[in-house]
């Protein structure tokens, strides 16, 4: 390892104008507008009447350097190199010279690149690492967007959705990723508490943090075993304790599954950002392609763009209708899982006489 | 290339119009042998229906406490190649820009330490390499460290800030999104790499309310662009989007929130009072409509996932700062919230669940802001507040 | 007559136009001494700015445990006509209607045995009878139970339920507000006059949404009429209020929460699928409007004011339950409630409170109720959510 | 007394029947609609073409038997003896031959009774016992709606509002009323803790219950003194260990005072039922007539009549404009109280970028 160069700390990233095409260098923070032209490419204009044009390529987010290395490759026939990555994981090929547009659109799609996500459309899945990388996924996270993504494709590359439908994926519930805040959204989840392995609780696990990680007091001390106990019926399958303690596996290949919850939002227009709801507390796990999953994804969004108004989120329009209603027209059924027993619970009960038949 | 491992459930996955992860893990498995060991690993949880990672053990770098994430099989002996699959999290530059150039870079040092799969990126934003072993993190951090990249956040540390594309290509942009996330970076560069928080503490940084970063829902400190003044019109333009078709009244008039627009046929106008800054109409007039002069930024605290007391998004905590380089307003007032945060914070409570625990008022107290009903949607509703000495009778 | 103290801050509030109580506290100084003292013990709080009542020590009728509130002074020798001044809670008719006659009765007795002053009525709804001795109490009672009055609730026991007009004078009341309200109260006599529940327990009927009883606000139960089918529209009415100056699109189509409602300058139209029955319409346009045909009520549970940790709206646990005498389906759930409650319940907690602290679900199975979407407004946001061994697979 | 009739027991009330007029008897739950004649009188019309007239007066809710027999009279001169009180403690006549509706009213007010209260009105003020007859009693409750209706008579008598404003009185946090749901409302809170008088609790007071009956947990057990210890810096002056230990006086003229809370309902019209919430943490007790307080109500009452479009009430009002614009037109002070930090405090938190300047 003597070749090594000389490592250096605290340095930070490189700084961020290293790698901003010159036009954009001259027009920061002097855009006056831009335009869709396509699915996948739009232009910005400037005050100064200079144009960048982005093309939107779809991504896996799992990249393999082969493929950076033909992306690099195209931005630097089409582009000068310049190329980022959007904040859903796609990848924006940005073109300074007009004239190079229609090449690069066309090479992408010779390539099998698929071009779209701008505009009211599905854009790409937030996601994480599910059984690619993760201890804590009840499901895997890759290959669910992979199944719903190709059949839902074409909200991509082209029809458009009464808003923007911002779809994720989270393997499990500490939910890295937006999933708490999605129009639709699926989550891995537990149907069964962990299981107890005293042996090794005794040398891996602190008892005391352990106890405390659990936010339903469910987990007492075992002194006898110098291990803990749980109180089945307070688990609610949180998976809190497995993060703090090894020892717990959670894990159950025949009752994990996914879960489905819509409404979610972040952006400000129109209505506050909004949490997601539950639909569908449980679907079981069905890999590769999780037809149950996909089918019921469907069926949200089918209703959805039947029902809403033109600009209308998924949670506008819910609530708009009502989730009374929502559960009517979807047809999925309300069981004693969508009705809140947590920590906010008090919210969402209904303290008004006024609901739809 | 011949495959090592049978992988039919996978194989599946690289049919269809979405670009294949499977496809990907498989290129992977030119430059290294991880990503074969992969495959077959994957193929096992699929047919399984259950993970084969176990719990992250604590690897790194010399110096650093976090940037990487210790990751180990739980059936190494079957795929060895697998045994260690660490990541290593890269710090993005801000606004997720790269050149050719700067990707090649990354490249070269993947193929040569580690699977040469990425995550381009992941959800806090880093630039993330996805496995590899013990041994290589010395050598690829020195590699990296040595061409001017860094790592991100991990563990009870300050992460990886990101924010939206900003100025760089956005009309809508009141601050420069990218600026302040270079500097909040830079700055706190021992927070972030030396773990010594109660907990994790992420910012994301978005130029306007359309929230682009997502920094809302999943940033315990969220800077959100805004203005002041009056939003500028261009009429010329509100004709021509009528002429090019747009129903202005259904479209824009109706689904104003505040009902402070009016639109006769021709004109837009607009009681600016009680504009909240929605940015719907600039959103869908663009050439039409944009913001008011004076700009700045709402200064959030507090969102997280679910985990363990129910999600939460953050909240107004200053209504408006101005946001000019160097930002000291800004880093101030972090500095106040961390060192309330340390004092008051338990292990693993992020910032917004300590301010539930201990009240929001303490908070204010705690870190010298004035109450503004901008960081309340209503005021309480029961009779129940705490007095000072200062105002009571004696 | 001649005033035992002088009253100066009190002889203030007799001016003004809105009928003063402290008038009839002297008018009741005609028949019993009570008032006189009570006069002087007022002014004096009135000037020291505090009360002079202690706690209430246990005071009541024999074979009751409630009815009665004792009260005492904590200056009685000061003021010894008011060192006891106990109240009788008398149950009220229900939708308090009266004729002469009967409130002569009351009066008689009352002043041949008590202060001569009433509250009519109390909050919970009973004709209270305020100011009395401890000796009084029995021939209080037995004057008015040999004449067919009775005690309503106190203390740890089902309250005097009470409710509005109802179908007695109003056009929109869907159910039989007082036969409901009088079932309720004879029916469970002993779980009103003898305390043994975990904390009280009351109940109001509104006979529709306007909820004229503010049934939702303050009462474990509340019982509310609504509809099911279409609202009923006379045209022709519809066009008699255009005429008569009623801007109905601003009034009425605009103000329809549920955006369900059309109007074309002569008809009014309703997607009544998407009508949530709120009542706003149907008020606004009596002679032209009038609920659909099939009447029930919704029964809402848990309201309460704000001590201990927050006020509590009663939220619906059925959304439609005919309600035809003898009432069975409303007694066999109220049955089933109580019993769950007194299972479970805490001392001093009302079921509202104990169904926040165990779970509404839990709640729902206690008590055999199926879950239904109008019981929530939104289903819960948290992935947190239990299965029972059913649901499981082993 | 010997003299006494023999006692019954658990016979319930009269039976309502026995008090309703003919007509009321006849079109039962058969009215047709109702027409408003003046502020103080309506008449409901049957299906049967039947009518009966309302005519309603104020009360001070307080009634000596002189008042209820004046009232009788005057029930048994025009109203065949029939007449109710209104859930909010109005008097109503019930007039069932409409000749008598002129001389009724005449007659009413010449013995100064108030008339009106019916329609978009201010109608009478929902209150509790207050010092006339409480021990928990923060401040009068009589007195102040007193003093508030002779400022605000007019808008009983006459003057329309945008819609009903019902307010309420509460002499305590207890709130015996519902001024937890009124448009606007009084509440009498206390400012500082209560005195503990060990000698006394040693002999009334349960030592576990008085602990338990706080919901701060301020309260700890003095087993030295066997009475109890508070944190100070933790109560909230609820005054619940004082219902519980009336050892524990929480009275303190200097400090004890008035709340005032706005925007609360109960109907479900437009908009679902809604809590009041804090617009005035504390006034002092100026009695006889709170001037301050008085002051303070009639700058809400003002504001929302300028503000309000027909039909809304004082929290739709509020609720449409913001409760920033609230403060910033009523210019009552925000201050630090206003800020939830009780048991649902996260659902109050701004959590959106979008608020008025
Ligand atoms: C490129 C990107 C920023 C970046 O730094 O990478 C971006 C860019 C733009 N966004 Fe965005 N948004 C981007 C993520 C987001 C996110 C974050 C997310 O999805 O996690 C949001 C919040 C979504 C949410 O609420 O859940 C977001 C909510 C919006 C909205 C508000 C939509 C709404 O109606 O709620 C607008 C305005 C609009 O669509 O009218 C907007 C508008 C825009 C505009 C038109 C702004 C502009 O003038 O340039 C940009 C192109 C829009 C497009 O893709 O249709 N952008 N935008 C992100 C592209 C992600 C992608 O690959 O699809
Ligand atoms: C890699 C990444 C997911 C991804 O595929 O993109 C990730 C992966 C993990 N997250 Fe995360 N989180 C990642 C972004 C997030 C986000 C989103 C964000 O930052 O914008 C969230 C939600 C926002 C938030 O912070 O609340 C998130 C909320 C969590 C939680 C929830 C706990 C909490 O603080 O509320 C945990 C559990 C924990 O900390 O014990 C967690 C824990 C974990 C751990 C470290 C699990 C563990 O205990 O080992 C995961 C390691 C997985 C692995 O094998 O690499 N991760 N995690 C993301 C970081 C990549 C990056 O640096 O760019
Ligand atoms: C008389 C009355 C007020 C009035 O002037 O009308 C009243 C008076 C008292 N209430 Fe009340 N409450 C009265 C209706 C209410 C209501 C309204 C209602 O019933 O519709 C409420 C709010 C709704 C509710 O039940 O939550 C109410 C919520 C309370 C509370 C709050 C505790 C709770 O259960 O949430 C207390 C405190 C307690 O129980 O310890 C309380 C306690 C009391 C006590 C018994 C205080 C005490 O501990 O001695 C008061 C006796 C006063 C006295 O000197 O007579 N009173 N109380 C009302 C009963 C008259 C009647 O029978 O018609
Ligand atoms: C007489 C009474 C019922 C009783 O059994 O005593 C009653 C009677 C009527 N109410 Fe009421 N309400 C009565 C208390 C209430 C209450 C309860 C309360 O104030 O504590 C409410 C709920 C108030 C709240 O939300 O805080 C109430 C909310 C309504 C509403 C809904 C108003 C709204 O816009 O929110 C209507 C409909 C309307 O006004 O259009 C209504 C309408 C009516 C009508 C028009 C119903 C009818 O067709 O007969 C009656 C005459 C109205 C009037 O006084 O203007 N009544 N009404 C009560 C008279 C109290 C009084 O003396 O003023
Ligand atoms: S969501 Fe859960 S399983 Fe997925 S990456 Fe995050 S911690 Fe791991
Ligand atoms: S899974 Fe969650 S609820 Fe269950 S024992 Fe573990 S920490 Fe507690
Ligand atoms: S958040 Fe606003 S400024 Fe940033 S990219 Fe989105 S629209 Fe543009
Ligand atoms: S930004 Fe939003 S609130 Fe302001 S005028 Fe536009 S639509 Fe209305
Ligand atoms: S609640 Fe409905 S039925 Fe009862 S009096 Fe009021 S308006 Fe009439
Ligand atoms: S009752 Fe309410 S929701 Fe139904 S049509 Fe009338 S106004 Fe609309
Ligand atoms: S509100 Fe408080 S002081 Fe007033 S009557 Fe009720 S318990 Fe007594
Ligand atoms: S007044 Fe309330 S908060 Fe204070 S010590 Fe008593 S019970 Fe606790």
């Amino acid at each position: 390892m003597s070749d090594l160069p000389e490592r250096q700390t605290d340095i930070g990233p490189p700084h961020y104008e290293k790698f901003l095409p010159p036009v954009i260098k001259k027009n920061y923070g002097k855009w006056a507008y831009h335009e869709e032209k396509s699915a996948g490419v739009m232009v910005h204009v400037a005050e100064s009447g200079d144009k960048i044009t982005t093309v939107r390529v779809a991504s896996p987010r799992i990249l393999a350097t082969q493929s950076l290395r033909e992306m690099s490759e195209i931005a630097d026939k089409y582009c000068d190199g310049y190329i980022r990555f959007t904040t859903r994981n796609n990848v924006e090929f940005l073109v300074s010279d007009e004239s190079k547009v229609d090449g690069l659109v066309k090479e992408l799609k010779d390539k099998k690149y698929m071009l779209g996500g701008i505009g009211s459309r599905i854009s790409n899945v937030v996601h994480t690492q599910g059984w690619v990388h993760c201890h804590s996924a009840a499901t895997d996270a890759s290959g669910l967007v992979k199944a719903i993504m190709d059949e839902l494709s074409e909200y991509f590359t082209d029809k458009e959705t009464p808003a923007k439908v911002r779809l994720a994926v989270a393997c499990c519930v500490n939910m890295c990723g937006a999933v708490h805040c999605s129009d639709i959204a699926l989550v891995g989840v537990h149907k069964t508490a962990p299981r107890i392995l005293d042996e090794e609780i005794k040398n891996m696990c602190e008892i005391p943090s352990t106890v405390a990680s659990c936010p339903t007091s469910a987990i007492s001390p075992n002194p006898k075993e110098k291990s803990v106990k749980i109180k089945l019926e307070k688990c609610m399958y949180c998976g809190n304790c497995y993060s703090v303690c090894p020892a717990m596996p959670i894990a159950d290949p025949k009752n994990d599954g996914v879960a489905i919850v819509v409404g979610g939002k972040v952006a400000n227009l129109r209505t506050v950002p909004k949490f997601s709801k539950l639909a569908i507390p449980w679907i079981p796990n069905n890999p590769p392609r999780w037809p149950e999953v996909t089918d019921a994804v469907k069926k949200i969004l089918d209703t959805y763009i039947a029902g809403a108004m033109k600009h209308e989120r998924v949670g506008e329009w819910v609530e708009r209708i009502g989730w009374e209603k929502f559960f009517d027209i979807t047809g999925l059924e309300f069981k004693i899982q969508h009705v809140d027993d947590f920590t906010f619970a008090r919210e969402t009960f209904r303290m008004a006489a006024t609901f739809k038949h | 290339m011949a495959k090592k491992y049978d992988t039919p459930m996978l194989d599946e996955l690289k049919k269809g119009a979405f670009p294949s992860f499977i496809t990907e893990i498989e290129k992977a498995t030119e430059t290294a042998d991880y990503a074969k060991d992969l495959l077959g690993l994957l193929e096992r949880s699929f047919n399984e229906k259950k993970t084969h990672w176990k719990h992250g053990g604590i690897v790194g770098v010399r110096g650093y406490g976090g940037g990487v994430i210790g990751r180990y099989s739980d059936i190494p002996d079957e795929f060895p190649g697998v045994a260690h699959f660490h990541t290593v999290r890269v710090n993005q530059p801000s606004g997720f820009f790269y050149t050719s150039d700067a990707l090649r870079e990354i490249c070269d040092i993947w193929e040569k330490y580690g699977s040469g799969l990425t995550n381009m990126h992941g959800s806090t934003g880093d630039l993330v390499l996805l496995g590899t072993n013990t041994e290589s993190l010395e050598p690829i951090f020195a590699e990296l460290s040595s061409r001017g990249w860094d790592l991100g956040g991990s563990g009870s540390a300050m992460r990886t800030p990101s924010c939206c594309v900003g100025q760089a290509r956005c009309e809508w942009a009141n601050i420069d999104t990218m600026a302040i996330t270079n500097e909040i970076t830079q700055h706190y560069q021992d927070e972030m790499h030396r773990p010594m928080f109660p907990y994790k503490f992420k910012f994301k940084v978005a130029g306007c309310a359309c929230d682009c970063i997502a920094s809302i829902a999943r940033a315990d400190m969220s800077i959100i662009g805004t203005w002041k003044g009056d939003i500028q019109i261009d009429q010329k333009e509100v004709a021509n989007y009528a002429k090019g078709g747009m129903d202005i009244q259904a479209e824009i008039i109706d689904m104003c929130p505040t009902q402070c627009m009016g639109y006769d046929g021709k004109a837009i106008s607009i009681n600016n009072e009680h504009c909240n800054r929605c940015m719907h109409c600039i959103a869908k007039m663009t050439k039409a409509l944009k913001p008011g002069k004076e700009r700045g930024a709402t200064i959030l605290l507090g969102s997280k996932a679910p985990i363990v007391t129910g999600a939460l998004l953050s909240w107004v905590i200053v209504p408006f700062m101005k946001m000019e380089p160097p930002f000291e307003e800004l880093k101030d007032l972090i500095d106040r919230i961390w060192e309330w945060w340390d004092e008051h914070g338990k292990n693993r409570e992020r910032v917004g669940e300590l301010i539930e625990r201990l009240g929001f008022p303490t908070f204010l107290k705690g870190v010298d802001l004035e109450p503004h009903p901008a960081m309340v949607t209503e005021p309480r509703r029961d009779p129940f507040f705490f007095w000072s000495e200062e105002d009571i009778e004696k």
